[in-house]
């Protein structure tokens, strides 16, 4: 029931679009939003859901924007209520530092490791975990502790969005997908941790192009594909050999 | 549940039980198009042979594998591709391997569609049993089937409605060891099929008897649909 | 410090035997065993295991053991104390059953994907995790249950081994490991929860023959390399293009 | 610790404190063979300069790598890769890709043998603190530092003894906000090493000054070591 549905259109806007209009997305929804910096991050799907208007956001990101565009510009257009990562504070964070001194968002912080294991456990069906990151600290404060096998853990819940929203490589036809280097950070583990999972790729390449020993995310968390190859002139050709099958989009 | 038990129960009175073949296809029938399906081992992984190519139906199997093909023959099979019941199976385009980890996160995480297990017994509630006889003598063996019968969003059963003994296998409550709780969508029997989604069991379908006949058999009250 | 080792020799059991002793491994151990049925399972390394000579081990694997070879033959030779499996009751278990019944062997059975997370768990320094699968079953009794999200969860705590015995397709010259096709399954999960891990690969390929992005298990959870296509005529030619640079063996 | 401090103290008197460079020339100096590291961002990022070749150390960032290569410059910069402080770096052959809960699964696991971060300050008891001023305007910003602290089997600190305020960054207690409780292993800085491993603080070496005159400008007790 949830076989992925592929977007593409006459620019990346409309692809992008199309996709978010398909997701689901509405007002005070938690958004897992890819990316480490500026790699891996979707920007090209952070700009739809701008145009989309859903607001009172909660955010779930490593960083809390840099620069102007991407996250930042979610902020600085008002649609964040909360913001859930490890690293807000960059140098080029000014968005998100103003916002956050006028007190008009909230931040939780969370060990960059725990963050990635608490959605890691939403998306594998664990409900909690005892964890022996950020014990003894501000951040484990109020927390369930336990001692096991000596070693001091605090309990940790998972962490789930109702849309995740991230960048890969490449999809097959039926949403396969394929990272590029340290650009894969947070993408496999928020498409587990989505309920709907939103991803823009460089392209699309037919069925069968993949090694099925090297896809990194299995089909099943994928539900919308943004194919930016339709619509920009920035993708290269593929260096897998196309089959004679076309993508089932 | 993702197939809504809305329509009205039907009483297929002309025709007699369904072959083990049949119940297999009425299984297929009501799985959805697109959606993911682990199959079990034993009977249900019979269901594969009546899903239609075009219904797009993914198959999963906990080894560590999406988009599973058929079984393997001949020059086909290959000891390193195999399903949970360690068949030899095939690669169609678009498969994707993974390790065990993430093979049953798959599943414990909900994102398996349906799963289609045979059992000792299913209760009034949806309780599921299939792992144990409880023997005192029997070497107790889980596999997969708790993961299995917690992780799908919806858990199909197919089974005999009656055991040799002449016993009935859907029960007010599960006297064998208990697989999962309150697990079971849909008790698909070779006389009827039943929902045990909600409060109260429902018959959706019955071949080659009636609801009353059935009532008259079974332990748990039975309800129509519609 | 945990740089890779690798063996080789005249035939598969002596390399085998020198990867086994190097391993550290004695009587008393928790040795985790890979594979689903025979497909991964590590015979040549079980072999070894049998001619090392430990005994009273604590065995970890999916089965008990299929006919005469493999784990079967190292509960035969009465070097296992426990097994904690899945599943040990198959139609070929006959020398588990037999041990089992005389009370010769003690078993402690373990829902497939629960093991498998126990250890990811071990491998990933999660001390203890909820999990919904065997609530209210003869499995759960006496375990911690949590009601999380509106859901019973059942505590379940890391498993780890003191070695691990896995086998791989192909290594490259550093230790990095690709499996092939279902025969994955548990070894990634126990080159991770092993403090010492031992895999037989059907070949070793020069380091940068394999792509960075397909590696499944990264070279710092492999500690043992056992190449078999050194002693065996069963290895077909590399399918991946061999780079000038040798296997740093 | 990887490196028993058996080896008696070492008072380089005949010359001044180490420069920034030297620093992390003796932390490499420091890290055995063979290691697996993680340095963390700023200053122990310079170790790598100084890690030999032939020595086989492999380095991890926690962005998803094992086995990362020096920095790129030129044609080689490429935005998807990238160490943790977002610098563009390079890909030797050996190296592999993994996703950010792999990544910090390696490390919570205690699979690094070293790591390297810098501090605000360290305790006498091997507390860490350096990811929050505790100002009560400062934006708190954690990233991995916590889980690098606990993760690593060693943790080694790079920093001045000293604060620009004069104040010693090698204190009784932290006063700063906890990155880690327990979990530094040496402390690296221009003008001693200390080993915070044990129950007591020792001096293993000193540069420009002798541990007499550290002795006395501390308010920890010091021990030499052999």
């Amino acid at each position: 029931m949830s076989r992925t549905q592929f977007h593409s259109g006459v620019t990346a806007a409309e692809a992008a679009d199309a996709a978010l209009a398909a997701s689901g997305i509405t007002s005070g929804m938690t958004v897992l939003v890819g990316g480490f910096g500026m790699a891996g991050m979707p920007v090209d799907l952070i700009d739809a859901l701008i145009r989309h208007g859903a607001d009172e956001l909660t955010v779930v990101s490593n960083n809390a924007g840099n620069g102007d565009t991407g996250l930042a510009a979610l902020l600085a257009a008002g649609r964040v209520r909360k913001v859930v990562c490890s690293f807000p504070r960059q140098h080029d964070s000014w968005v998100f530092d103003g916002l956050y001194r006028a007190g008009k968002v909230e931040l939780e912080v969370v060990p960059q490791g725990t963050l990635a294991e608490r959605m890691r456990a939403a998306g594998a069906g664990i409900g909690a975990f005892f964890c022996p990151t950020g014990v003894g600290t501000l951040l484990a404060e109020g927390k369930e502790t336990r001692v096991i096998d000596g070693r001091d853990h605090v309990l940790e819940t998972a962490l789930r969005g109702d849309v995740a929203l991230i960048k890969a490589h490449r999809s097959d036809g039926v949403g396969n997908l394929v990272y590029r280097k340290t650009a894969r950070n947070f993408g496999p583990v928020m498409a587990t941790a989505g309920a709907v999972t939103v991803v823009q790729v460089d392209e699309v390449v037919p069925t069968g192009a993949l090694d099925p020993e090297a896809v990194v995310t299995p089909r099943i968390y994928v539900d919308h594909v943004v194919d930016l190859s339709t619509t920009t002139g920035q993708t290269t050709a593929p260096t897998t050999a196309p089959t004679t099958e076309e993508p089932q989009a | 549940m993702s197939t809504p038990s809305t329509r009205s129960t039907v009483e297929h009175l002309d025709r007699g039980p369904l072959s083990r073949d049949e119940m297999a296809a009425v299984v297929a029938r009501d799985i959805p198009d697109g959606s993911f399906v682990n199959l079990g081992i034993g009977q249900p992984t019979s269901v594969a042979g009546h899903l239609r190519p075009e219904a797009g139906v993914v198959l999963h199997t906990e080894n560590g594998m999406l988009g599973m093909g058929p079984e393997a023959h001949g020059d086909e099979v290959d000891p390193d591709l195999t399903n949970a019941g360690k068949v030899p199976v095939t690669e169609p385009p678009g498969a994707a391997y993974f390790h065990h980890a993430d093979s049953f996160a798959m599943m414990r995480g909900g994102h398996l569609d349906v799963c289609v297990l045979g059992a000792f017994q299913v209760s009034a509630s949806g309780d599921l049993a299939n792992w144990h006889t409880g023997a005192p003598d029997a070497i107790p063996a889980v596999g997969g089937a708790m993961d299995l019968a917690n992780g799908a969003k919806d858990v199909f059963v197919m089974m005999t409605l009656f055991a040799k003994d002449g016993s009935a296998k859907l029960v007010p409550t599960c006297t064998y060891p208990l697989t999962g709780v309150g697990c079971v969508s849909r008790v698909y029997t070779e006389v009827a099929l039943f929902d045990v989604s909600g409060p109260e069991v429902v018959v959706l379908e019955t071949w080659g008897t009636s609801v009353d006949d059935l009532a008259a058999r079974l332990d748990v009250p039975l309800h129509r649909a519609g």
